[in-house]
């Protein structure tokens, strides 16, 4: 373990002391807690948007959080769900009485405290709270008919933020919210590949081991296990082996178009993410698949782990506006495109 | 009341005893956070009430529950806390905890955990672990002194039974069929529970 | 070495060619090169921004080639310089009839060809061209009176990008342009600490050896040695070491304004620098520097290296005006502050 | 002709056998580049001209030098592409390389490396290397066989006495006095022409 930290204890709080410190007019945090983040400004008759994980995926999930996008975002320890108490707190602070969509990963961690925060929310606040959870990890079987989702979520709900937060600054009511934002669910589809561990400072050595010329197809943004572990292969045979099933899983016909998100997990600098585009690019381009938008970075990270994901929505005129809205926050910006 | 700090003392001590064999198992199917959730957990819960003068079990537990959740509100956790904050519901009011009521105490906290988790027994979870052990005092209510040992044993061969079945819950359920191969973390934290709880009646 | 790659000899090409199909609508090449990048708009009447040097930094240097900041780059292999023709191939296209200024960092290399470069615009094209050569790094001593500064440019040569792009934006002329990017280097300083080294793909293997528990304070962003190579300190303890003789190196005094940029070489998590700018915040505080604004996170990176640097800018009026106007470039996106 | 192609093809075979050494030396005090930018940018010079039928012996180290600045255009490749570029415009118009006419290509080349580079003798530098065997080439005019190797040998000499040298210029300029400690990698290189001159001379 090589990081430049005080102690593994005193991790997030000091990293969030730090983002405090370095974004005064955009950030605040309520309930006298770190970790209950919310949007410095409030927006009178929006509905609210909320997510929350665990850290150590920067800039997931509070990174999200401002204009354009997230109201509010409750903030775990490395890799560990926030508490319903904390979700709850930012949930009372960021309703405009439209009431409040909660956006997260498909984690039970966190789909218990959720759910614990969006029953207290409704009971004791009475606050209406609509959930959205994405899961669209691609390594995981898909649901059969009828059974719950068991797919991970990972880098693509970036797209369900992106959406659902333009869609509420544009006025939708929380059905509606509720609405693009599980349309973005229903189309996005993500495929991970990693090639070296993180460390959660807590334990103090590396999640997993992989020797030095292996790579695991599919591996999860906690370092679960993937589908596939083998030599490292070339960027295009990579980009081949994680594109296939992420096309296979949704009908695409000629004329379809995507937003693509090339995302480096933490270590992978991002010239290898754009070697990586380069191949993506070349077999839509050959399957008649066109690129809406492009988008190429780090995301969703864990932590230091080298690797990368590919997420493709596939977009409709909606998608389409809502993606290319005007986004500011601390992490991210966007011009309208 | 006071066995039941006592119970958390020991729950507390056991799972930092565990915390490696808990992060290698969960390391092997999952994030290997488990071993450190569970023992600061189980170590908030258990400070939340060392001092308590409260006479009322049931809100004892229910604190102690409390604490939990907003310590380690990782899966496990949260369904520990969940656990005992209905354990506490249930004996609210209950100054003086009898031998007879232990079933009713591990009734409650599974009925905790199933109603945050909603898994199904068989389906390789926490609860495969717990519910043996539970079935074991029912049946030997009158003598917890043979009941509680019986019970952790049959926590124990239940958590190592979870090798076979098919995970439906959590991180394992993506490996899908290959899932079998593997003891399931949590139905291992249930054994520890149902040790611990034999620990303090032998005492 | 573990990198997403097709082959080292296609990767800098291969990189380019995902770059221009991830970015089509902003930025072009010229001359038949891929090396030779250009933004894909043109503004009459500007002053010509264009800079250049190797590749292995991203998002520096061609990230920055955008509106309100640079209008070329010359790129070359990783860690090396592009060549005195591809310098110049790029400067013929943005010459607007303004002249041009070149922004580059203190290597060599670079200065033997951007010179050999602005010889040939003057000489065979008629440009005026004039150098800005940055050079921060106060891991290097000072220049003597009289003596050329040796000390090598790393990521403080972004807030040249910015302020002189936003002076090029509106509308100064080529020496006043230059007397704003001369200012920012006068008044910028920054120092690097490098926990692990990273892998030039030709060379297939770590530039240099540093021991698991070790860390080296002030070493450059292409491996260059450092000050001083020690066992791997707390984040406080490296904060405090690397801000020093940041600070001893220009006169400060009680409500002397910041801006501060904590950049991640590539495979520090964003968390850790945030935890190393509370630091940074916390020493400000106390010695009465007030921080303007801040930036966290991969400015200018040094391949997959673990480590960080951090740069303070001295900011007045003008230079803040400069800092706090809008950018859009494909890696960097500000809206005015 | 036939020697100028002859020299680069020497030149291009040596500095790929000496690759890894160059990358340790420059590793040691620099970016390790040095390896790759010698042997890649001698090959390309070699490259561009090989098939040539230019008869002009100055056009065709011109165009050498170009091929190297385009293909290498690193402090050294630059350096070394200049030093090409400047004999090529010395000799330019010349279709037969007379013994007696070696000295002043090297001191043609040694001038294009001073006059990009802007160094001064003893600022540990490639021209520390080179300048010495310069000396030796003009005292022994009349016997190239005499003089080539003994100019390789004082190249040798004179790149091993770069240790103990401040360096001034470049990456090792930032250590201050602890590049004393130090071979210079450029000087390395300009022992390698040296030695390959001298290998073609006593062919
Ligand atoms: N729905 C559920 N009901 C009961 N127990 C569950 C459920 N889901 C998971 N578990 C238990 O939780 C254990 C994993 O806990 P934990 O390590 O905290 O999860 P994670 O780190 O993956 O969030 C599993 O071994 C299983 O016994
Ligand atoms: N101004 C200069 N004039 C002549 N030679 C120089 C000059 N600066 C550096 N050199 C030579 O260049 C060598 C380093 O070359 P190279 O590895 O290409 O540099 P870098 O990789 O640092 O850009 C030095 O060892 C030195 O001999
Ligand atoms: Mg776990
Ligand atoms: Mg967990
Ligand atoms: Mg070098
Ligand atoms: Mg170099």
């Amino acid at each position: 373990m090589k990081k430049i930290i005080n102690t593994a204890e005193r991790f997030v709080p000091e990293m969030l002391e730090g983002i405090y410190a370095a974004h005064p007019d955009e950030l605040r945090y309520v309930n006298d807690d770190l970790h209950c983040l919310v949007n410095a400004r409030t927006h009178a008759g929006k509905v609210g948007l909320s997510t929350g994980g665990g850290s150590g995926h920067l800039p997931l999930f509070l990174g999200y959080v401002g204009e354009g996008m997230l109201d509010g975002c409750a903030i775990g320890d490395v890799f560990q769900s926030p508490s319903a108490e904390q979700m709850l707190a930012v949930t009372k602070h960021i309703d405009q009485g439209e009431g409040v969509l909660y956006i997260y990963g498909n984690y039970n961690g966190d789909i218990f405290n959720f759910d614990s925060a969006a029953e207290m929310a409704d009971f004791e606040e009475n606050i209406r709270v609509l959930s959205c959870v994405a899961g669209e990890d691609v390594a995981g079987a898909a649901p059969a008919p009828g059974e719950p989702n068991k797919r991970r979520g990972v880098a693509g709900i970036f797209f369900v933020f992106k959406c659902a937060g333009a869609a509420a600054s544009a006025g939708l009511n929380l059905d509606d919210v509720k609405r693009v934002a599980d349309k973005v669910c229903a189309n996005v589809r993500t495929m991970g590949v990693a090639l070296s561990s993180c460390t959660v400072p807590r334990l103090g050595r590396p999640s997993f081991e992989i020797a030095a010329d292996e790579m695991e197809i599919g591996m999860g943004i906690h370092g679960e296990p993937g589908v596939r572990r083998g030599k490292l292969q070339s960027a295009d045979e990579i980009v081949d082996e994680m594109l296939s099933p992420i096309l296979n899983d949704l009908p695409y016909g000629q004329g379809d178009e995507v937003a693509v998100l090339i995302n480096g997990l933490g270590a992978t600098p991002l010239e290898e993410l754009y070697v990586m585009f380069r191949r993506v690019n070349q077999t839509l381009g050959a399957k008649g698949i066109k690129v809406y938008h492009t988008y190429v970075g780090e995301i969703a990270t864990s932590m230091e782990m080298a690797g990368a994901s590919i997420s493709l929505l596939k977009v409709d005129d909606e998608l389409k506006q809502y993606l290319a809205a005007p986004a500011n926050t601390p992490f991210f910006q966007q011009f309208a495109y | 009341m006071a066995e039941v700090k006592e119970l958390l003392s020991v729950w507390a001590d056991l799972m930092a005893a565990n915390k490696e064999r808990l992060i290698e198992l969960d390391g092997a199917v999952g994030d290997s956070d488990l071993g450190l959730t569970m023992s600061d957990g189980f170590r908030a819960a258990y400070e939340a009430i060392k001092d308590s003068t409260e006479p009322d079990i049931g809100k004892l537990i229910y604190t102690a529950g409390k604490a939990m959740g907003a310590a380690v509100p990782s899966t496990m956790g949260t369904l520990m806390a969940s656990g005992l904050m209905n354990a506490g519901k249930e004996f609210k009011g209950v100054e003086w905890m009898e031998d007879r009521s232990w079933p009713g105490f591990f009734q409650a906290y599974f009925d905790g955990v199933q109603k945050r988790g909603k898994a199904e027994l068989g389906e390789k979870t926490f609860l495969d672990g717990l519910s043996p052990a539970v079935e074991v005092l029912r049946n030997n209510m009158d003598d917890m002194c043979v009941a509680a040992p019986k019970a952790a044993q049959a926590a124990n061969d239940a958590f190592h039974a979870t090798k076979g079945m098919l995970a439906k819950h959590g991180r394992m359920a993506i490996r899908g069929e290959q899932s079998r191969e593997y003891l399931d973390p949590g139905a291992a934290v249930a054994a520890l529970l149902m040790e611990g709880f034999s620990q303090i009646i032998l005492r």
